[in-house]
């Protein structure tokens, strides 16, 4: 079944139709990967998902929850959680402490007034991010500054972050963007041994990095979804070849 | 690392504060300080750490504070005229009206960031103290600020000289540690995260909103309480108290000390009211043209203020005996 | 002299050692009360810095060092060395001061030092500083201050404390009228009496059918004097056009000159002092206001309160002709005022101001109270301040009002002088009439306040 | 109201003239604020600078001295101020930006006031702007006698035409539009490669001209005492801010704004001494970067 389910999503700037009609449905599970031209609208779409835009008409509904005019954190609270383009992560916390917020989130929700809970009621859940920052290889980063970690670390970082509180619909904005090769295989081979049941959306420029995560691919130009299939099925897409190479001429 | 739960670790910052606070009295003359320079002392150490957890915690800084230390000098005085001389009611009355406005500025100053955020906080203390001088004069004593208060009681107990010294030190010595325990919370930890990435605390499933409306709601209790225990003190309320200059003097008093560190600050309260009134003196007429030299020392050469002076002391000192 | 309430020493459960003492002495006292009639009978009880230990006595001046009246300040401050040069050495007024048991040795037998502080013109940091003088330096009496607010906020402190107050410049109508404290003294004159020394001298120059618009600062000081301004041109017949109230911060008067120059109003009232004064002053003069015609009269700019430095801010051609008050002019031709002026010149090499004046006077006079009391016990003291009455210190026959604490005495009505009748550099306004104390005496119950007990709760 | 055209047009004129010291002195904050990113809280010591010299010069010297001394010379020091201390800052805390800048200013004004005395000093107008014009004759629909300083007037003539000259700098010019651009994403230009670093030293340099501008003319109007250079920091912060973070023409219409809201609410006390507070607060409420802010400055 479907996990989330966007449907009939508008929206636009002033004159400009980001995106017009977008529908699409992600099967719970999969990894499906959302490629398109620059300015086709994968990062618009990415922000409605996450709360940061508001679109002008349609509906987007996450294990039967509507998803429009809900706070980012929110969402986030209901299991969707955003790897960024530049990895955001707390720069001037340590690496545990970085991990720690999220492991609170989970337990606390997104506000509790718990001022003066000690140390001793917080270790399971210090241990609990330890843990998953062992499982994403950063432990000799433990008590580093976010901030001085090489970009492929940060990228490690975020990701332990976005996983720490168990979500179940992972989005990727171009989580290779800017990496160079090698640190681009560690980061397909981090999302591909990620623990199974967690759904990803990926949105990505390197074909490469597509066709090796994605299960199901939607292609979008201009603000509307064109093309959906299979990684094979897209390959040989007229349409999608229409679509790169209307972009190239430009 | 996890070992470190132990009370002593964890209560080293506010066992020292207790130590050095509690024996003041003793020390502080020698240095030419004087009673009643140590009780204000003290309190703007509660008015700076409280102050800390919004500037050093969430990074927001408020050119506004003055106005909870204001609006609660001015109500706890006017509680102490006409209800009752007791100090309790007058405090607690006097903290919640400041907590009531610093909720209602809280809502409207912190949708907005950087500069807008200061400027707003700024407009607001500003729109207070003109409204005290002039507006409020009846009940304010605007210039002449609000005087003809009885003394001060605890019940049956005078505040006065070393009274008064030691309320407002164990109330500053508890405050701080109340800041040290909401530190180390996992609210600390959300505030802290606020100055360092708030779009992605909000994507880690977190209301940023509601703990920076936290962190600005507790600052200004800690200003109101200051606010407070400054009449109970001294009974006598200047509008000085809701200028910007005394904002300012906070401001400056945090980043001179170190932001961030809660102790800092303290150093700096310590450091100016002893500069202003104790060095001042001997210094003459040009004291505060030294002063404005020794601001501009202090950030050009200890980025990090006086924590980060005592942090090179260290570690220069002793470095040398644990490294390599 | 039941003044002296009985405290119930039962009740008490602080910690200080002053407020034990504090407590046993105002159970004795209460128990004694006629021996106060006796010099040296209290030399044990401890109030505020009483008993002076030791061979030397401080006082405390407490003066604007930095921020608006920062010069002001440094001239009290020259009054002041001045003042204890001649307690120690003699000289000065000590010798036209009359009654006067001054020796030149000193106050009572002690050598008199003093310290200094910086009231900032800040309330809190007045009070901040003052505390420093009683409680570290061991002052036994402070004094200064060159604004109203900063006055009643020390007045207050000291008075709490049992320390005497001899205030410095202010001259709001509050100081002794409804802030008045039985620890708290002032020599300077007030906005009440200025405006009854003031307004019959304006009717005459200016006729008695005037409207008169009044600016004034909207802060205590502003407000006493725009009372009594009104109220006493009103009696002289004229009308009042308006009365705008501009903020303390004010630096720009011209939306408030708007205003007046759309009114009908001949004379243009300002209650302003300090840099306030200088500003809206030339601010008018900038707005013609001293070339105008209204009503067919001339329009005319009267200023309450005069003092040299504002003068000399405003700048000679912006004051020539106006009108205004001062408490002491360095031109005064009586013995004690050329004495002053003569020593004051020999010491810095220049006159001094009427805050200098004032400060000097209120100095020698709180030593000569001590003398005649026999004591420092600030109660004593106190006494021999309320009613004295002397001459030979610049502004005639002047009474110590027992019941307010406050000076009455002859009040200069003073003109700002032209540019080319100006004599030195220091020389900006002229005498036009010495108003004698008894125009200007006036009943202090309308002001209301309490003095309160010699010894303090 | 019953406010007459002539009460209209005085309210008018004042609030002009009040708009203009503000603008002036806004003007090379915002410039200064908006450009380097730097909290300046010596902009109002550098205004100081501007009226002491210019008093000094005018008095001894004449005004016209001072007009052509006291803006370059305000240039000279800005621009040593800039290599000798803000560079160091540009990288550096807001906290940390403020409390040097405020030492500066507080040093600045303390040896001011060691040097010149805490006493306000008369500044002398020169003849040919001395005395009054009378609008009347001017504005016909004005009824019987409206007079206004002529100095005052020539103010606004002097804010308008600085307001117009650094508008053609940096709208005509290649320097312009680096600047402009600097204002709006300093970052993106290092990125580009284009050497900002001595432009910051220039427009540093250009906002204490501004102010020494601004000195010249404003000088007998806000007085010459070392409490004016406080006094008009907090206003002039709030213009800035107001009008909005790095927009010239915000800064401008601000001031304006404020001058005229409080020309027309000098009868009224209570709302004239918060009137300043009250806009400040309300614009930041409706419009979160001010009146012409830019996304992201500042924020």
């Amino acid at each position: 079944m479907a996990i989330l389910d966007i449907h009939q999503v508008s929206l636009s700037f002033g004159g400009l139709k980001a995106l017009q009609n977008v529908n699409l449905k992600i099967e719970k599970g999969t990894t499906h990967a959302l490629i398109g031209p620059n300015g086709a609208g994968k990062s618009t779409l990415l922000n409605v998902l996450t709360g940061m835009l508001k679109p002008d008409d349609g509906s987007v509904m996450f294990d039967g929850k509507p998803l429009l005019n809900v706070n980012s954190f929110d969402i986030n609270q209901l299991g969707i959680a955003k790897v960024f383009q530049t990895p955001a992560v707390f720069p001037e916390m340590t690496v545990l402490q970085n991990v720690t917020i999220p492991v609170f989130a989970a337990r606390d929700g997104s506000f509790n007034l718990n001022m003066f809970e000690g140390r001793a009621k917080q270790r399971p859940l210090i241990e609990f991010a330890e843990q998953q920052i062992c499982e994403l290889g950063l432990e000799k980063h433990m008590y580093s500054l976010a901030g001085s970690l090489s970009r492929g670390d940060k990228r490690r970082l975020e990701m332990a972050i976005c996983l720490a509180n168990k979500p179940r619909l992972l989005l990727l904005d171009e989580p290779t963007a800017g990496m160079a090769r090698h640190e681009t295989e560690k980061t397909i081979e981090l999302l591909n041994s990620m623990q199974d049941g967690i759904t990803k959306v990926i949105v990505e420029h390197d074909m490469n990095v597509v066709f090796s995560l994605a299960e199901k691919i939607s292609v979008l130009a201009q603000g509307q979804i064109i093309a959906e299939g299979t990684p094979d099925e897209i390959k040989g897409h007229p349409k999608v070849i229409e679509a790169y190479l209307g972009e190239a001429q430009v | 690392m996890l070992n470190q739960d132990n009370f002593w670790q964890h209560n080293k910052a506010v066992l020292l504060f207790a130590l050095v606070a509690l024996t003041m009295p003793l020390w502080f003359p020698i240095m030419g300080g004087y009673s009643g320079l140590d009780t204000k002392i003290m309190i703007f150490c509660i008015f700076v750490v409280g102050f800390d957890i919004l500037l050093g915690f969430t990074g927001y800084l408020s050119f506004g504070h003055a106005a909870f230390f204001g609006i609660s000098a001015y109500v706890t005085g006017i509680m102490l005229k006409s209800f009752s001389d007791n100090i309790i009611p007058a405090i607690l009355v006097a903290v919640l009206a400041a907590t009531v406005v610093a909720v209602i500025i809280g809502l409207l100053t912190l949708k907005r960031t950087g500069i807008y955020f200061s400027i707003l906080t700024l407009a607001f203390a500003e729109m207070f103290d003109s409204m005290a001088m002039s507006m409020l004069q009846k009940w304010t004593g605007g210039e002449n600020g609000l005087t003809g208060m009885p003394t001060p009681m605890l019940f049956n107990l005078k505040m006065q000289g070393d009274t008064v010294f030691y309320f407002v030190t164990f109330m500053a010595i508890f405050l701080f540690y109340m800041a040290k325990r909401i530190e180390r919370s996992p609210v600390g930890l959300m505030m802290k995260a606020i100055k360092c990435n708030q779009t992605r605390l909000e994507f880690t499933g977190i209301n940023a909103r509601k703990y920076k409306l936290l962190a600005f709601v507790i600052s200004a209790v800690y200003a109101a309480i200051a606010g407070a225990l400054m009449v109970v003190y001294e009974p006598f309320v200047g509008h000085e108290f809701l200028g910007w200059h005394q904002s300012g003097e906070v401001v400056i008093m945090s980043v001179i000390g170190g932001v961030g560190t809660l102790v800092g600050p303290m150093l700096g309260a310590g450091f100016m009211l002893y500069f202003e009134n104790v060095l001042s003196v001997d210094l003459g007429e040009q004291w505060l043209l030294v002063l404005g030299a020794i601001f501009m020392a202090v950030v050009v050469f200890m980025p990090g203020g006086f924590m980060e002076g005592i942090a090179r002391l260290k570690k220069r000192y002793f470095t040398t005996v644990d490294g390599e | 002299m039941t003044d002296v309430k009985s405290e119930d020493t039962n009740k008490k459960t602080g910690w200080s050692r002053r407020d034990v003492l504090k407590a046993t002495s105002a159970g004795a006292a209460a128990g004694a009360t006629p021996m106060f009639f006796t010099q040296n009978a209290w030399a044990e009880e401890a109030i505020g810095n009483y008993p002076v230990k030791g061979s030397e006595v401080v006082l405390g001046f407490n003066v604007p060092q930095t921020g608006a009246y920062a010069d002001e300040g440094a001239d009290e401050l020259r009054a002041y060395k001045l003042a204890v040069k001649h307690l120690n050495n003699g000289g000065g007024m000590l010798d036209t001061l009359k009654p006067s048991k001054l020796t030149g040795n000193g106050i009572l037998g002690k050598k008199v030092t003093y310290v200094t502080g910086d009231t900032q013109t800040n309330a809190d940091a007045s009070r901040t500083s003052a505390r420093r003088m009683i409680e570290r330096d061991k002052v036994i009496m402070v004094t200064g201050g060159s604004s109203s607010g900063i006055a009643i906020a020390q007045q207050y402190l000291c008075n709490e404390l049992g320390i005497i107050f001899m205030c410095g410049l202010t001259h709001s109508n509050d100081t002794t009228g409804k802030d008045k404290q039985r620890y708290g003294f002032r020599h300077f004159f007030n906005a009440h009496m200025t405006g009854k020394a003031l307004s019959p001298v304006l009717s005459k120059e200016y006729g008695k059918d005037r409207r008169a618009f009044h600016l004034t600062a909207d802060y205590s000081w502003g407000h006493t004097q725009q009372e009594s301004m009104q109220e006493f041109t009103e009696k002289e017949g004229w009308s009042t056009a308006g009365n705008i109230m501009t903020p303390l911060k004010t630096t720009d008067f011209s939306q408030y000159l708007s205003q007046v120059l759309n009114s009908d109003a001949d004379v243009l009232i300002l209650n302003h002092y300090g840099a306030n004064m200088v500003n809206s002053l030339t601010n008018a003069v900038n707005f013609g206001m001293r070339d105008m015609q209204k009503n067919g009269k001339n329009l005319e700019i009267v200023v309450p309160l005069y003092s040299r430095l504002m003068a000399k801010g405003a700048g000679s051609a912006n004051i020539d002709g106006v009108l205004g008050t001062s408490g002491w002019n360095w031109a005064l031709q009586d013995e004690g005022s050329q004495v002053f002026v003569k020593t004051f010149t020999d010491e810095y090499g220049f006159p001094p101001s009427q805050a200098a004046h004032t400060c000097y006077v209120q100095t020698l006079l709180y030593a000569n109270a001590c003398e005649m009391a026999g004591t420092f016990y600030p109660p004593e003291v106190i006494k021999a301040l309320e009613d004295f009455k002397f001459t030979g210190a610049g502004n005639g026959e002047t009474l110590y009002r027992g019941s307010d604490h406050q000076c009455i005495k002859d009040i200069l009505v003073m003109q700002g002088k032209s540019p080319s009748a100006r004599t030195s550099e220091f020389d900006y306004l002229k005498i036009v009439d010495e108003v004698d104390a008894a125009t200007v005496d006036y009943d202090p119950a309308i002001f209301g306040g309490e003095l309160g007990p010699y010894i303090p709760a | 109201m019953d406010m007459t055209l002539n009460a209209f047009t005085l309210s008018i004129l004042t609030g002009l003239q009040l708009g203009s010291i503000y603008v002036l002195i806004a003007l090379g904050l915002t410039l200064i604020f908006g450009t380097l990113g730097v909290v300046n809280f010596a902009h109002g010591a550098l205004y100081l600078i501007a009226i002491y010299l210019a008093v000094s010069i005018n008095n001894a010297l004449g005004f016209g001295l001072a007009l052509i001394i006291v803006p370059p010379v305000l240039f000279i020091i800005g621009v040593l101020l800039e290599r000798g201390l803000i560079q160091r800052f540009y990288d550096r805390p807001h906290t940390d930006q403020i409390l040097v800048t405020f030492g500066l200013a507080i040093v600045l004004q303390e040896f001011l006031k060691w040097v010149f005395g805490a006493n306000n000093i008369p500044f002398t107008i020169p003849a040919w702007g001395n005395g009054i014009i009378f609008m009347h004759e001017y504005l016909p629909f004005l009824e019987g006698f409206v007079v206004y300083p002529k100095w005052r007037m020539i103010l606004v003539v002097v804010a308008i035409v600085t307001v117009s000259a650094v508008f053609a700098l940096l709208h005509l010019t290649r320097f312009g539009l680096v600047i402009r651009a600097g204002m709006r994403d300093a970052e993106m230009l290092q990125f580009l490669g284009v050497n900002i670093n001595r432009r910051f030293m220039v427009v540093f340099g250009l906002g204490a001209m501004i102010a020494g501008i601004a000195g010249v003319f404003g000088g007998p109007v806000t007085q010459v005492s070392p409490e004016v250079g406080m006094q008009l920091l907090v206003p002039s912060f709030l213009i800035v801010v107001i009008g909005g973070m790095g927009s010239l023409g915000g800064a401008v219409l601000a001031g304006i704004l404020i001058g005229m809201a409080q020309s027309f609410t000098a009868p009224y006390i209570y709302i004239n001494t918060i009137i300043i507070y009250l806009i400040t607060v309300i614009i930041l409420l409706v419009r979160p970067r001010g009146l012409l802010g830019a996304k992201g400055v500042f924020e």
